[in-house]
């Protein structure tokens, strides 16, 4: 299975896009697979969504990336046009006169490019326009819905698939010189604090995002040093290691599936009451919301991020800290915590406790911008220039607040903003909220 | 028989037999889909998130403060040409007695010049969406037949409404003719076009509004 | 050119035509066409002897324009009332020439309300067809007297 | 009809009958007026009706019910009405003559001989066609035989009345006789329509008058004169304001009614009718059915007996009779909505097989 790319026309006004391609099936195939995925693959809820639909334009006016460009065809919606009209004309009340009539107009293959283009490349799955929308579509899980009949058809992006399947063979999104496992206890010594690993019984189950180990390994001290300060039964799991799910970005539902499923078996494994999902956003919307779906029944423990979880902790009294002195801070709401998870407080709880002067962005909570890197947007090489262009006002906000500190709680957006800082200069660094409570244990 | 006749007659009674047909037929073919159970746990439990659901029914008419900036000419635009629509056919002394030879029932009217004016505003603010439609680049992108056709039937009502009531261009039974036949189009247009939101508009954002609340965030 | 004030240009206001006109109230918006119209009609009268008139049941008038065009025309000095199969009442206005004529059915509705701009109004006038009529009805009855009828 | 001396013309008649110049001149002045022709018009129709010689009319009736007639001969100013009975030779009408059977027969033969092609044909009631047109004969003649001997020698058609206009009530569902207007059988004539019923006395005369003097008036799409058809009832109706303003009578007995409010709900259907009954109005111009408290009934307008539902159904209520066959489409698309969905549910599960490039089992949302 080799990745490829074909080159497709110009269409319309637009730029056409290359398009990455898996597997060996020729154009119009694909074209028919992706739209029968899609449409063969919904429920009353999605149809609702569908239906909904009045061409309003509103959602682009919640979306970063039409809000950079001003370029129509980032209008989320959009995005997802073409699998509507697939709808309409497959399963829809009245497909069967779409389909006598032809009615709506098939998709040509000519346009694949654009659509990987716009459902992966310039979306973030932020969840922004599925607040906007005045008819209440939650765009975001219709984006989803489509990424996985792209990735039926062959269609995902080369990175985001080929890290997919590596993480779904081997446990890992990428191949390392030596295994997490032994990453993890080389992160442990440097940082003198013990990583439990593979304990047949905790209670809670620890996990850590590939970001940190390979980026920022104060974060994963960070964590088992809270751990231990809290003298709770935990332990990390060398074969469920990894918080990221390379299945959801990519769209591989069955690989998301398999990816989930290995922390699932490893928490019931140790019998642990609660898997804490550490600093990354997406890992929180797999395994808190999406995992129990792919599971079929719901999760026998509690999945919490770990902001979630210290908050919960601070009120029971066991987390002590001390007022950390930082200055005026920041703090950018992952949208995949807050948006799309409900995890709005606890970090503002923490800072609380921190006694941090927090100086909110003009768009905060669950009006956040996105970094611009999630979604795996992050991952995808030729995403970076119009990622760029979608973050500066992501930037030039954090800059507003005149805060010295720049705080958030999920590494994928951390690993953006840093990416950010190299491109444009920037003159701040994005701090882990996670670590920052490390350093002020009471 | 003359063509008053026919439109308030025959045409009327095909059209809302098409109507009523079309949208039975597409929102029990939409609501009969299949239904996922939701596995994961809630954060809020189903009783408050249905009823925040509910909610969310009646507060997305109302864009949250952080984007009125941006979308509060399109939305006030969009949302003053539906007012005035509901004022024009709920409250006309004749669009009365037309509900209620259907169903019955009836309530006190506005004295025709408001309506007049209304009417006139209404007409106004349906040009100007159909100029943005075709002016701003999102809005020409996104549009389909579906969209002009919508805004062309609906329009049309309204037109030969005011032509109607304002005895112009024609006899007036050729014109109220002309305007029960454009409601007659309009009718069975319905169920076929975007005009269905009507019907989806509450469930669409009731259920929006319980995901987003049984996640425990905002909606 | 120097510049002016509005006052500095002369305006001379034109009052009534007749002595005993109380045309002097001013004329509204509405009304100059129709007094354009009828001092056009006076006009031609004069110049050619051509009479005009103007149904007044045909404007488009509210009660106080045709309260305004009474004030404005004033009354005359001739006030003609004829029994003709109900009352008919024609007055000349303070405008000579310009008649008022108002024809009533004999249930004293209002049939016909017009300006007549002529000398005197043709429904006056006794034609001489009718006045020959009159001679012989007359020398008829002579006839019948001298002839030792009676005269009641 | 018959003195010794044949009045040729209309001064001959007047001077007979001791109508005075000025009563004339009057009457033309207020005909001119009631017809909103140019006032100077008064003194053509002066001049013209002086010269012209007194125009032949022959008067027939077939599915009628005299009503027309009645409005006509009791019309209230019996000078001037009398005076257009004395403008014109009425040299037949079967209700009016005292002739009868062969007499009268042989009236209309010499009246259409003597004028044949200038004569005016006035026409109330309508005409049946059913069963070869039995159902209206005279003299063992049919209407419809009459009807086109008759009008082969006319200058023009008057045709007074809604049945002779438009059918009228003979012409109403069931209509068993196959009754139809004239404009049906008559075509290469023109025809002037003076609908209603009855039509307004004062509207018929001075349509006459038109026609006598200066010919045939302008009309319109009916065929009736404009002067008098060119407006609804509800454009001059009195009580349009409460209409404008929303006020209307909910019952013939409620405080709507007493206050004299809009009778639209009532079922008047002034908006759609064409007639001078508001500004003319009736007796004497005493009143008319809206200011008496009834809604209009359209009288004047064509198929009024049938086309509005009732006479008491607002003109804005919807004509569609039982709305059941509307709840069962409604039944018919809930039925085809669910075997759409279950097709569709059919078809996502048979579609949901594994792929070939990677197993995709799980299907769920």
């Amino acid at each position: 299975m080799s990745a490829q790319s074909v080159n497709t026309a110009t269409i319309g006004s637009v730029r056409a896009m290359p398009a990455d391609v898996q597997g060996d099936l020729n154009d119009q195939v694909r074209v028919e697979r992706a739209m029968q995925s899609f449409a063969m693959d919904y429920g009353a809820m999605t149809a609702l969504r569908l239906e909904s639909c009045i061409h309003c334009g509103i959602c682009a006016d919640a979306c970063h990336f039409y809000i950079a460009t001003e370029d129509p065809q980032y209008t989320p919606v959009l995005k997802v046009e073409p699998f509507k009209q697939a709808y309409k004309r497959e399963a829809g009340p009245f497909a069967f006169f779409f389909k006598l009539f032809g009615l709506k107009r098939r998709v040509t293959t000519g346009e694949l490019g654009n659509w990987q283009h716009l459902l992966f490349d310039s979306c973030n799955m932020c969840g922004r326009c599925s607040l906007i929308c005045p008819m209440g579509i939650d765009v975001s899980a219709l984006i989803e819905q489509a990424r996985r009949s792209m990735f039926d058809a062959g269609l995902a992006p080369a990175e985001l698939y080929a890290k997919a399947k590596h993480q779904e063979q081997t446990g890992q999104p990428e191949s390392s010189a030596e295994p997490y496992r032994e990453k993890l206890q080389a992160i442990g010594k440097q940082h003198r604090v013990e990583i439990p690993m593979d304990k047949p019984q905790a209670e809670v189950m620890l996990c850590v995002p590939r970001t940190d180990i390979e980026h920022y390994p104060k974060a994963v001290a960070a964590l088992a040093r809270v751990m231990q300060h809290l003298s709770v039964a935990c332990t990390f799991r060398s074969e469920g290691l990894v918080a990221e799910n390379y299945g959801y970005y990519a769209g591989g539902r069955d690989w998301q599936r398999q990816i989930s499923l290995k922390l699932i078996e490893q928490a019931l494994a140790c019998h642990a009451k609660m898997l804490v999902v550490p600093e990354c956003g997406h890992a929180y919307t797999a395994l808190r919301w999406e995992a129990a779906e792919l599971y079929g029944k719901p999760l026998p423990f509690r999945v919490l991020h770990v902001t979630e979880y210290l908050a919960e902790q601070l009120d029971a009294g066991k987390l002590k800290l001390r007022r950390a002195d930082s200055g005026a801070v920041t703090f950018h709401d992952p949208c995949q915590l807050v948006r799309k998870g409900g995890v709005m407080q606890a970090p503002r709880r923490l800072m609380q406790a921190l006694g941090l002067d927090l100086h909110e962005l003009e768009n905060n909570r669950a009006f956040s911008y996105c970094c611009g890197g999630g979604g795996g947007v992050l991952d995808i090489k030729r995403a970076a220039p119009l990622r760029y262009r979608a973050m500066e006002s992501k930037l030039r906000e954090v800059d507003d607040t005149g805060a010295g500190t720049f705080l958030t709680s999920c590494s994928d957006c951390r690993a953006t903003f840093d990416d950010a800082k190299a491109h444009f200069n920037w003159d701040k660094s994005p701090h882990s909220l996670l670590e920052l409570v490390a350093d002020n244990l009471g | 028989m003359e063509l008053l006749e026919f439109a308030r007659g025959p045409a009327l009674k095909v059209a809302l037999a098409v109507f009523c047909f079309g949208v039975s037929w597409r929102l029990v073919g939409t609501i009969l889909l299949r239904y996922h159970r939701h596995l994961s746990v809630p954060r809020v439990g189903f009783f408050k998130s249905a009823m925040l659901g509910l909610l969310v029914g009646g507060s997305r008419s109302w864009p949250h403060p952080q984007f009125i900036k941006r979308t509060g000419y399109g939305e006030a635009l969009g949302y003053s040409y539906h007012i005035g629509l509901f004022i024009v056919i709920l409250f006309f002394a004749p669009h009365v007695l037309f509900i209620k030879s259907l169903f019955g029932v009836s309530w006190p009217v506005l004295s025709s010049s408001i309506i007049t004016i209304i009417a006139v505003l209404t007409f106004t603010l349906l040009l100007a969406v159909l100029f943005r439609r075709l002016t701003y680049s999102v809005l020409r992108k996104l549009s389909n037949f579906d969209d002009y056709f919508s805004w062309f039937v609906t329009t049309l009502v309204i037109v030969t409404g005011l032509m109607a009531t304002a005895h112009f261009g024609a006899r007036y039974e050729t014109l109220m003719a002309w305007h029960i036949l454009s409601f007659d189009l309009l009718l069975i247009w319905y169920p076929f076009g975007k005009l269905m939101h009507a019907f989806y508009i509450f469930p669409s954002r009731m259920i929006n509004g319980y995901f987003l609340a049984r996640k425990g965030a905002p909606s | 050119m120097s510049a002016r004030r509005l006052s500095d240009i002369s305006v001379r206001v034109e009052g009534g035509a007749s002595k005993t006109s109380s045309a002097t109230g001013t004329i509204g918006g509405g009304l100059i066409a129709i007094m354009r119209e009828i001092a056009e009609m006076l006009e031609r009268l004069a110049l050619y002897d051509e009479p005009g008139s103007i149904d007044l049941r045909t404007l488009p008038f509210s009660p106080t324009d045709y309260q305004s065009l009474r004030e404005a025309l004033g009354n005359g000095e001739v006030e003609i009332t004829l029994n003709v199969d109900g009352i008919s009442r024609l007055r000349e206005t303070g405008y000579a020439g310009v008649w008022w004529v108002e024809h009533r059915n004999p249930e004293d509705e209002l049939v016909a309300d017009l300006l007549e701009i002529i000398q005197i109004p043709e429904i006056v006038v006794t034609e001489n067809d009718e006045i020959a009529r009159s001679a012989s009805r007359l020398r008829e009855r002579l006839s019948i007297h001298t002839a030792g009828g009676i005269i009641q | 009809m018959t003195t010794a001396k044949r009045l040729e013309t209309i001064e001959d008649v007047l001077t007979a009958n001791g109508v005075s110049r000025r009563t004339f001149l009057k009457f033309c002045i207020t005909t001119a007026s009631f017809m909103a022709l140019a006032p100077s018009m008064s003194s053509v129709i002066a001049k013209e009706l002086l010269k012209a010689r007194r125009p032949s009319v022959i008067y027939l009736s077939f599915q009628e019910c005299t009503g027309c007639l009645e409005s006509l001969t009791r019309s209230y100013t019996p000078s001037i009405e009398n005076m257009i009975f004395n403008m014109i030779s009425l040299d037949y009408d079967d209700t009016l003559m005292a002739a009868a059977g062969k007499a009268s027969e042989d009236a209309l033969a010499t009246a259409i001989k003597e004028n044949y092609g200038h004569y005016l044909m006035v026409v109330d009631g309508s005409v049946p066609l059913g069963n070869g047109g039995v159902y209206n004969t005279q003299a063992g003649k049919s209407a419809v035989q009459i009807l086109t001997d008759s009008a082969k020698g006319a200058a023009a058609i008057v045709c007074v009345g809604t049945c002779s206009s438009f059918g009228g009530i003979p012409f109403a569902n069931p209509n068993p006789t196959g009754a139809v207007p004239i404009s049906e059988i008559i075509k290469d004539k023109p025809i002037i329509n003076v609908s209603g019923c009855p039509p307004i006395p004062a509207v018929i005369t001075s349509t006459l008058v038109h026609y006598v003097t200066l010919g045939i008036p302008a009309l319109d799409a009916h065929h009736r004169p404009l002067a008098f058809y060119g407006n609804t009832i509800h454009d001059r109706c009195y009580r349009r304001p409460f209409f404008d303003e929303g006020k209307f009578a909910k019952s013939f007995d409620d405080e709507g009614a007493r206050n004299g409010w809009c009778l639209y709900e009532l079922g008047c259907k002034g908006p759609t009718t064409y007639n001078a009954c508001a500004t003319v109005k009736w007796n004497e111009g005493t009143s008319f059915p809206i200011e008496s408290g009834h809604p209009c009934l359209g009288c004047s307008e064509p198929n009024f007996w049938d086309r509005n539902g009732s006479f008491y159904a607002p003109l804005a209520a919807g004509l569609i009779g039982s709305v059941e066959p509307i709840g069962e489409a409604a039944g018919v698309g809930a039925a085809v909505g669910i075997a759409a969905a279950a097709v569709s549910r059919l078809r996502s599960r048979s579609k949901a097989k594994p792929h070939e490039t990677e197993k995709q089992t799980s299907k769920e949302e």
